[in-house]
């Protein structure tokens, strides 16, 4: 059969069902904001998208380029400065999800954005930590969507940008991993539709585990296609 | 009280080799204007501060006016990298760069105990982080009260701080709205402090979310109408992603970005003239 | 998100006997309609927090609700003393009041660090002073990085926030603006929160130097026109100067206090009844 | 000869003399609020005047009665939360002058406005600190007015609310003391017109040291006395 949605897009779709309705979400740089937005245009209207640049229940109309687009802004229910929203908003413990994007991820959920090889003669030097090791300390829940990959999904992370309690979910092209309470560890719990258990073994760096069950994510709705590629399209049209 | 002078003359008096030199602005209002009168007038050794280095810094790096850089997230926002600041770290061109790099809640916070008048501020740690381990400006400091392990953060107060706001009055008085990031806590945290304004204004009319900065906390206001391009300042201009995009092939080849920044920045007198340059078509 | 709901109601369910209760508002916007509902629901044994305790816990001390007051400057601002609290501290009328003072900049920095989530911040201290004897919540703490002595003060996390707003949205946002003093510190600070305003409106059109609190930080809203007076709501309300001055002569004597507090605030069902009663003419 | 002026107002002009033009002074509670504007209104009129309420700049038309009405918002070059406004702007050392009231005074230029008598059974409790011990740190300089009396002037404070470094000069009804750097004394180095060494000695609660030269402050100008007398009865047609 063929399919009518990308790996991508299945797992845009798969993170954006992560948020529930109404919940305050820290929306950290990248693919988070897609599946954030998304969210907020289909099954979670009352969302309150919180972004770093100080906007707080951001509401744009379409996908912003940067984290400090005007549109943020301008459709926030409270702009505050950079301090304030670090100190008051996300230390003080007023966030449920934070959702990530991550450069290399272990099989504790800790995430690497600084550097791949070395630190003192990085291969690769990536951006860094921006606000993720505080949205990771602080959020009640932390979501990361990433890519599957070998690349990605590490056995040994090349440095510990944001460690300590991890993340409690990750969702990916080919599946979501659940950070497993007892063991701390990374536990493959569902697959997206055609994808199988080896492909996504082959896809990560150590050895997964997978759960006892494992469902299969229902795949994209018409509605949940439609509006993202509407989301994506006012993008690029806007940019 | 702020002087009100010329974007040339302001960098000329308040920037020194050697300098620490905080050029913030939250995405929204950064000031590169200001950034590339500092590199037209060939400041060298300087140590760059700020959050997000964006390209203004992409490019500071790139034509060497930088010693080191102290940061915390340095990519070309909603593109990808930035090649210049890359191809320093790994491979020390046009110099080698030390870096000094933490999560954006520290660098905030070391704004915020800098223009407190503290050595340091405390913060909520993360103990199993590898960042802790690259730098002497974060420290661990107990609770005398409960016990519990805290992180300190030691204080951030750069020699200058470089912003840009939408307005001055006649008096110096700042007036920027928006998204304010951190550079109230800048300009207060640093001994010096210029401010490009897109105009000046009779009266500053009170306007939400506003920061004001009174007179006498600035150094020097010089007037450069959308100073901030690529970035944007609300109410004047939009962010011109158009650029941003751009940027990642000007800067992706050295000899591209040499050339580039001679044509717009240091081969021309002023702003002006690079926005004019900028009109000829030539930045993708 | 806020309930939207009565004032009686909030305090029914927000404010027990034996609770921390701030209630803020620097001299602008302080909650008296709230301070009334407690002192006439009877509440007992609560801790009252509040930087200037100014004349809304005068009443609350006077009508034996607290047991204890945190506080930084005890006066009627520009009149005097406040009677009722100076007969308890030095009488001990009607009950004997345990109290904890600071300065105003350790009280806000104490709201400060509860906001933000910490067991402590960190100031500048004054070592010359008697303020660090009378109290467990200061402490000495040395920088980690420069040796330097400085002063931790403790956290202050009230079980309940109170203040009052101009506005609130019909989803529970509020906001105020003028004189902000540290409502914001406050209310993120608290468990609880109550906020009375003076209108709920349809939308929240953004203000110079407002401060919002989005509903999901919100316990409860009340509607209470008028609900500052003898303080004031900047755009609705002036400060009733002459409240301020006459409460000298009212508050100087326990049974002429008593009979205030009766006629006006315990005897009446509600604010509109206080505000009825006042316009017979009997303050001085 | 008759004096046209009392003693209280050759206090408060004594005292706004003491604040130069375009100096940032930070307004105590109290009878520094009257200095400090008629300063604004006669030689000083650059002068910052800063309330601890948050206003900045503020230029009330009449005298507020409290540091927190709305007219010194109203016409502030900016309005500050009560925490930015003690870190930021006080404890960050932008404030010239910190001006202070005080109920009791000491030798060494501390303060008590905290209680007379024991502290745990006062025989009058006084308001307390507010912002005195930060103005009185941070400031560059202190200056406090007050009356001369020696229930005022006191050989030992009952209570240290303000001590540290101490103010740098006092201003009251009868002269000036300035504190000696040396000794960190506070000495007689002014006497209003009329006033004798001796009577100054009697109205204070210690030997009181005297300069080895003497000033005699200048009466009140015509100018200077009229412009307090507009602003009091500004404030009483306001109340």
């Amino acid at each position: 059969m063929e399919r009518l949605w990308t790996p991508e897009e299945m797992m845009t779709v798969a993170a954006a069902r992560h948020l529930p309705d109404r919940c305050i979400c820290f929306v950290g740089i990248g693919r988070p904001g897609v599946a954030a937005n998304l969210a907020r245009a289909t099954h979670a209207p009352g969302i309150v998208l919180v972004y770093e640049s100080g906007a707080i229940g951001a509401k744009p109309w379409r996908l912003p380029l940067s984290i400090g687009d005007g549109e943020l802004a301008e459709t926030a229910d409270l702009v505050v400065s950079v301090p304030e929203m670090f100190n008051y908003w996300l230390q003080g413990g007023w966030i449920d999800i934070g959702f990530l994007g991550a450069a290399q991820i272990d099989r504790r959920g800790r995430i690497n954005t600084t550097v791949i090889g070395d630190y003192t003669r990085p291969s690769v030097r990536l951006p860094g930590s921006g606000g993720a090791p505080e949205i990771a300390r602080s959020s009640r829940r932390v979501l990361v969507v990433a890519s599957h990959s070998p690349r990605v999904f590490v056995d040994r992370l090349d440095f510990i940008t944001s460690g300590a309690e991890g993340v409690s979910a990750v969702i990916t092209d080919l599946g979501v991993l659940d950070r497993d309470r007892a063991s701390g560890e990374l536990v493959l719990t569902a697959l997206h539709p055609g994808v199988s258990v080896d492909e996504v073994r082959a896809a990560t760096g150590w050895p997964l585990r997978v759960a006892d069950e494992v469902r299969v994510s229902a795949p994209p709705a018409p509605g949940e296609l439609e509006a993202l590629r509407t989301l994506v399209a006012r993008r690029e049209v806007a940019a | 009280m702020a002087e009100i002078t010329s974007l040339r003359e302001a960098v000329e008096e308040l920037v020194h080799d050697g300098d620490s030199v905080a050029l913030e602005g939250f995405t929204h209002l950064i000031p590169f204007a200001a950034g590339h009168e500092i590199a037209r007038q060939g400041r060298r050794h300087l140590t760059l501060v700020r959050l997000t280095p964006d390209v203004i810094l992409d490019q500071l790096i790139g034509v060497g006016c930088a010693d080191a850089l102290v940061f915390s997230w340095g990519g070309n926002p909603g593109v990808g990298s930035l090649h210049r600041f890359r191809d320093a770290v790994e491979n020390a061109w046009p110099l080698a760069l030390r870096i000094e790099e933490f999560s954006h809640g520290v660098m905030a916070n070391r704004f915020v105990a800098g223009a407190s008048g503290l050595p340091f501020t405390v913060m909520r740690g993360d103990a199993g982080n590898d960042l802790v381990r690259r730098t002497s400006s974060l420290a661990p400091v107990i609770c005398p009260f409960t016990g519990e392990r805290l992180t300190a953060v030691a204080a951030l107060r750069p020699d200058v701080a470089v912003v840009h706001a939408q307005q001055a009055d006649r008096r110096g008085n700042v007036m920027l709205w928006g998204i304010t990031g951190v550079q109230k806590e800048a300009v207060l945290a640093a001994r010096r402090s210029i401010v490009t304004v897109e105009e000046i204004v009779d009266t500053l009319a009170p306007r939400p979310n506003a920061v004001v900065l009174p007179t006498w906390a600035v150094s020097a206001v010089a007037v450069v109408p959308g100073g901030t391009h690529p970035s944007y300042a609300l109410g004047y201009s939009v962010r011109d992603n158009h650029f941003y995009r751009s940027w990642d092939a000007v800067s992706r080849d050295r000899v591209r970005f040499r050339a580039w920044m001679e044509r717009h920045v240091l081969g021309v007198a002023g702003w002006d003239e690079y926005r004019r340059s900028l009109e000829l078509g030539v930045v993708a």
